[in-house]
């Protein structure tokens, strides 16, 4: 088991260094911005002339990004500085390091995004089990008819949808605001909203596959019932496959708060974002997306350690190399 | 227990599937009953509808079951729940798929004796490993905590014997034990079979593909075709006094290893399909080398020739030579 | 080299021209867990017009044999020698001309079907592979076979999926015997068969040997249905031959134990007799984990001290049997 | 029965007649093309043509949907941004599938190490923040249709590429692959003849849900003002423009967010169908 940790944290964190090599080659590919100065003719003064900058400024900023070093030296102040949490100014908001940034945005969208899983997985669980258990029945047709539904809308037109219905012709729920605790409903209910529908789908076909499966015969003609069969033995064994696109759901989770965020108005990491995206904040724009891909990495790492956890056949082949 | 008339239809995709029509059997206490037939015949799922183990598709269309005296098609979900594991225990073809591949064999194995309240949970495992030495598996200290797929099919079928026998039931069901089993590892298991029987005076239905098998391990047998009783007779009647055209061809089918050395007459035809509306009269009809005209169009049922021995065909005759039963 | 053929009379006519022989033939796969050695020093001549059946339990490296007499895998060491040349190391491209000379016919027949073709279709695949005939040829010869393994013409159109196991296998067949092979390897033909099917099946077999003029390799765990079409039986043990020889000598009086516990192990209808000597539960030993010496000793009656330290070799007996046990003798 | 010629087409295509959602789906995503394709004919207005004396219009005879701030018609703004949409989704999942297929079938085909090196690759674009890659991709390429291809299909090969892999791996490991090699089957041969058409199936699903998904994240971009070059309609920039007016011109968000979803719902209702179709291949 510990050998397998081991080799998943090596292979995540070469992950890490190509997402960060990627990010840095882009960024240094970027038309307009001085960070790409060393493809740039002319060196420093004709750099600081086009920006506007005194020379001084300039000349500090070049030490400060290493230019003037070659790329390979800038990359490992890159990742260095983003591993230290150490990292540059945010070019929108001058003065502010983005770590700034991200430590007051972050926290709020995770926070989003772990209200929506959480919302979710209360929903999601029981509905699945339930519809797995009634195969066939009128409820589970229908449940599963609106899960269809669900899954194919992204969150921000399930979104717009609700705010629609609660927001303009019901006016039970504000739309602006995050303050109080009703301004949190309708932003996590958009984002748990598609992943209920999948998860709920995922949970009963994958149940179903457990309760088809004959072992359940076998608990069945032991003397169990159906408290046996989904409570010790199937639901633990199908909750598997559901680990497997719950975790890359939570990253796409992570993603989708950009979009929310921007409906509701709301001051996540996404928010900050899209800003820095339209604004081409180049610094704020790389650093947050290594920290999203730091923390799809950590998702993707623990949804592995859930398999060695709930499988004892995956559990016993790691140990054995 | 006692099967009358059973029928039972599968219902699917607007399809039906005549799976059982009319079976009638009884296993006497202490008694072994093998039934035989070949794909499709309507033995397994015959005996699983003993203890109602049939998915959600599958309809009782007449018919009764009795256990000890007591009907069971009538009894709710709860109280079959009584028989099964504790009265009626059944073991299957392939213990790897019959066991849940993510836990240890140990919780598995006391499964029986926790639903039915009958021993605490470390009580339960003391009992487990006794069984497990019983079976003929070594070390059963250490095996109890390891997972099924640790397990090769012969032993993890041991396992199953093991689990089958730990809430002493009355009436033990092996539907298929021995198929997917090399021939060394199946004369083992069949062995275990036997002595358990023995030692525990438990009755048997064995059900199997192999004609052999079944006469070799049980006292009578009963020959399933198109999910009808065709012959039912004790087991070393069979070879020279079974009457039934299909079970005569069967062994007729049978290689040997010993003898002489002469390909098998094979019986012509394909097997019923079932899903197909069943022909009138005798379902053996179409591939049966002494078919009448009345076999078109009348079925036969079964009658007695001798004690314990009924055919269900026109050509049968009474045994006039006394048979011991 | 097509020179002398013999005539089919259950091998009892048998020319001394090698169809196939393996010659020291080993295979390893290496896994996650070590390597292991599926095939063993495996070596067997096989005479035109003669009939061989490999037998053993399940493990025992009879398919690996199969797999690698047509070549699917590549084996670690050994030559295999079809029609006098050496196919073992044989480049793909060459390989094909001989690979239509040679036949299989596998356990499961539907998975062995083209799922996505019709069962005619599927009979004229291979001539459509080795672009043998025109549209309309193809398919006559295809009708013609279909009418040859008992399959009515009018199934032409019909889905593997849509017809039955026996009509499957019958179809397999057919499409085996399309190119006119030399070799038909059966690959547990007759194993997922109901035993009445299965004696159709075996007549069909037992009449097209004579009609095609062809050679059987045929690979099963049921020692009773070996016996009804090979002249000739090899008996396997976790990768090793450990008796091979004419069949009815061998079934008669079995020289290596593992034989022996073979042949008492198949179910017959014994009216009463005692139950035969049922060796006590004990795992066979693994291939990743061979006992030294002998494979078999830690199962067998006979083991001694000599069968841990030495491993017996596969020795002539009389009869022109050989088998590899150091207590063989008949 | 059989003895008419028949093929595994015909037989799929009346198991998939008898899905009716699917067959709604289906219809519903042909009159979508069609609308797509004849955008130009239909559409009553020119997208850009504003007539600043009708702004806010709400739904009339003349304006079905009514017009937005500029007074440009939403009804032709719409049928352009399914244009736009439908350019995205296919042509991204063109993209898609060229790479997927070409890579997940050797990596699939060839094993060992080329397999272990390209999945290595696969698994690394996998970890990719997927969306925010593709806001990287448009600020650094712009917002032009061929920038926004290219930003949408960029991470999500890779997804095509694992179900490309699977099915390669599966069906070579079947039986009747070993019996075409048997039969003396070139390796070109087996691809084209046999490993093509059985792992066709859920490839199909896969291209038949990745439309949807596509237009979903060019929707996302341009929702988010990093979409199409204004004034080229897209439907994000038509939903967060109606986000804005929602309370005082609600219709101008509700069109919009409507049709985008019943596109999105009828491509998986398709999917869905087609899926049920394949699985149940095997066993009738």
């Amino acid at each position: 088991m510990l050998r397998f940790l081991g080799r998943r944290v090596l292979y995540m964190f070469v992950a890490f260094l190509c997402i960060s090599l990627v990010t840095y080659v882009l960024m240094k590919a970027a038309p307009g911005s001085f960070l790409s100065m060393n493809f740039q003719e002319g060196g420093v003064s004709q750099v600081a002339g086009s920006y506007n900058v005194s020379p001084i400024v300039m000349q500090s900023l070049v030490s400060y990004y290493h230019l003037d070093d070659p790329w390979y030296v800038q990359w490992f102040y890159y990742v260095k500085g983003f591993l230290t949490w150490h990292m540059g100014t945010s070019f929108e908001y001058p003065g502010m390091k983005t770590t700034h940034i991200i430590d007051t945005a972050f926290p709020f969208s995770f926070r989003l995004a772990l209200m929506a899983v959480v919302t979710a997985l209360i929903v999601a669980i029981p509905v699945g089990v339930i519809t797995a258990v009634k195969e066939n029945g009128w409820a589970d047709v229908s449940i599963m008819f609106i899960a269809m539904v669900g899954t194919a809308l992204p969150s921000y037109v399930v979104a717009v949808l609700l705010i629609v219905v609660f927001a303009l012709w019901l006016h039970w729920l504000p739309v602006i605001g995050y303050t109080q605790w009703q301004d949190y409903v309708l932003p996590v209910l958009s984002l748990a909203i598609p992943m209920i529908g999948s998860m709920s789908r995922y949970l009963r076909n994958s149940l179903l596959d457990q309760l088809h499966s004959e072992y359940v015969t076998g608990v069945l003609a032991k003397g169990g019932g159906m408290r046996h069969v989904v409570g010790s033995h199937a639901l633990r064994n199908s909750l598997l496959p559901l680990v497997t696109v719950v975790g890359p759901q939570l990253a796409g989770l992570m993603m989708g708060t950009v979009f929310i965020e921007e409906i509701f108005n709301l001051p996540g990491l996404g928010h900050f974002f899209t800003s820095a995206a339209n604004l081409r904040d180049y610094p704020l724009i790389m650093d947050s997306t290594l920290l999203y891909a730091g923390v799809i990495l950590i998702m993707n790492l623990l949804v592995d350690l859930t398999y060695g956890v709930l499988d004892p056949r995956i559990r016993r082949s790691f140990d054995m190399g | 227990m006692e099967v009358n008339d059973l029928v039972i239809r599968f219902r699917r995709d607007g399809g039906v599937s005549h799976a059982v029509n009319s079976v009638s059997f009884r296993v006497y206490e202490g008694e072994s009953l093998g039934i035989v037939g070949e794909s499709g015949s309507g033995k397994s799922v015959s005996v699983k509808a003993v203890m109602k183990l049939l998915p959600k598709h599958a309809k009782f269309e007449g018919g009764d079951i009795t256990f000890a005296g007591r009907s069971i098609l009538p009894l709710s979900e709860g109280a079959i729940r009584h028989l099964r594991g504790r009265e009626v225990a059944l073991i299957f073809q392939d213990p790897h798929a019959y066991l849940n591949p993510t836990k240890t064999i140990g919780a598995q194995m006391v499964e029986p004796l926790l639903f039915h309240r009958m021993a605490t949970k470390s009580e339960a495992l003391v009992q487990a490993i006794d069984l497990l030495r019983q079976v003929g598996i070594p070390s059963p200290e250490l095996r109890v905590k390891q997972y099924p797929f640790e397990f090769s099919g012969g032993m993890l079928q041991r396992v199953m014997i093991a689990m089958a026998l730990i809430a002493k039931p009355k009436l033990l069901i092996a539907d298929e034990p021995t198929t997917a089993l090399d021939v060394t590892v199946q004369a083992q298991i069949l062995q275990v079979l036997r002595r358990l029987k023995q030692e525990r005076r438990m009755s048997l239905i064995l059900v199997t593909h192999d004609l052999v098998v079944a006469a070799n391990t049980c006292d009578r047998i009963v020959v399933m075709y198109g999910g009808r009783v065709v012959e039912q007779l004790p087991s070393q009647a069979l070879l020279s006094q079974s009457q039934h055209p299909y079970t005569r061809g069967l062994i007729a089918c049978t290689p040997s290893v010993r003898g002489e050395r002469t390909l098998p007459t094979p019986i012509g035809g394909a097997p019923l399909n079932l899903r197909r509306p069943l022909p009138v009269g005798c379902l053996f009809a179409e591939r049966c080398p002494h078919c009448m005209e009345r076999c078109r169009s009348e079925s036969p049922v079964l009658k007695t020739v001798a004690l314990g021995h009924e055919v269900a065909c026109f050509l049968a005759e009474p045994q006039t030579s006394g048979v011991s039963a | 080299m097509l020179s002398c053929r013999a005539t089919d009379e259950w091998g009892e006519r048998v020319t001394q021209e090698p169809l196939l022989r393996l010659d020291n033939v080993t295979k390893q796969f290496r896994t996650r867990q070590g390597t292991m050695t599926a095939v063993d020093r495996v070596s067997f001549t096989l005479v035109r017009g003669e009939h061989l059946g490999i037998v053993g339990a399940s493990g025992s490296g009879k398919s690996t044999v199969i797999k690698l007499v047509q070549r699917l895998i590549q084996p670690t060491s050994g030559d295999i020698f079809f029609t006098g040349v050496d196919i073992a190391r044989m480049p793909r491209a060459e390989l094909r001309k001989w690979r239509s000379k040679m036949q299989a016919v596998s356990q499961n027949p539907y998975a062995s079907l083209f799922p996505n073709k019709t069962i005619g279709q599927n009979i004229v695949e291979p001539l459509l592979i080795h672009r043998i005939g025109s549209t309309q040829e193809r398919k006559e010869k295809a009708m013609a076979l279909m009418e040859k393994v008992g399959v009515p013409r009018n199934q032409f159109y019909a889905f593997p999926h849509e017809i039955s196991g026996g009509q499957q296998q019958r179809i397999a067949i057919a499409r085996a015997l399309a190119l006119q092979p030399e070799l038909l390897i059966l690959d547990e033909a007759v194993s997922s068969l109901d035993v009445s099917i299965q004696a159709q099946i075996l007549h069909l077999l037992a009449s097209l040997r004579g009609e095609f003029d062809l050679t059987y390799l045929f690979v099963s765990h049921n020692l009773a249905v070996v016996r009804l079409i090979c002249s000739h039986v090899a008996v396997m043990f976790l990768g090793r031959i450990v008796e091979m020889g004419p069949i009815d000598a061998i079934y008669e009086k079995p020289a290596h134990p593992y034989t022996k516990a073979l042949l008492a192990a198949v179910p017959e209808f014994t009216q009463g007799e005692e139950e035969a000597q049922v060796a006590a539960a004990s795992e066979p030993p693994t291939p990743y984990d061979l006992p030294s010496g002998c494979v078999y000793r830690t199962l067998c009656p006979l083991a001694s001290d000599r069968c841990a330290s030495e491993q017996p070799a596969l020795q002539a007996l009389a009869g022109g049997r050989l088998a590899a046990c150091h207590f063989a003798q008949v | 029965m059989t003895e008419k010629k028949r093929t595994m087409t015909t037989i799929l295509w009346g198991r998939l007649r008898r899905n009716k959602a699917a067959v709604v789906g289906g219809c519903f995503v042909l009159f979508l093309i069609l609308c797509a394709i004849l955008a130009p004919v239909i559409a009553p207005y020119s997208y850009t043509q504003s007539n600043f004396l009708a702004t806010y219009q709400g739904p009339s005879w003349q304006h079905w949907f009514g017009t937005d701030e500029l007074g440009r018609d939403m009804l032709s703004r719409l049928l352009y941004s399914l244009q736009t949409a439908s350019l995205i989704g296919f042509g991204a999942e063109a993209v898609e599938l060229t790479l997927g297929l070409f890579l997940g079938a050797i990596a699939g085909y060839a094993g060992g190490l080329t397999d272990t090196i390209l999945m290595r690759i696969v698994d690394i674009v996998y970890g990719f923040p997927s969306l925010l890659f593709s806001i990287i991709m448009v600020v650094l390429l712009g917002h032009s249709l061929f920038a926004i291809l290219i930003a949408v299909s960029a991470t999500s090969w890779v997804g095509m590429a694992r179900i490309v892999r699977s099915q390669v791996i599966t069906v070579k490991q079947s039986d009747y692959i070993q019996a075409a090699r048997g039969m003396g089957a070139t390796g070109w041969q087996i691809i084209r003849r046999y490993v093509i058409p059985n792992s066709l199936g859920p490839i199909v699903v896969a291209v038949t849900f990745g439309i949807p998904a596509n237009m979903m994240v060019e929707s996302a971009l341009s929702l988010i003002g990093l979409g199409v070059e204004a004034p080229t309609p897209s439907w994000g920039a038509l939903i967060s423009n109606g986000d804005q007016a929602m309370f005082s011109f609600p219709y101008l968000l509700i069109f919009p967010a409507f049709t985008f979803a019943l596109t999105l719902l009828s491509f998986t209702f398709l999917g869905d169908g087609l899926r049920n179709v394949f699985d149940s291949k095997s066993t009738q």
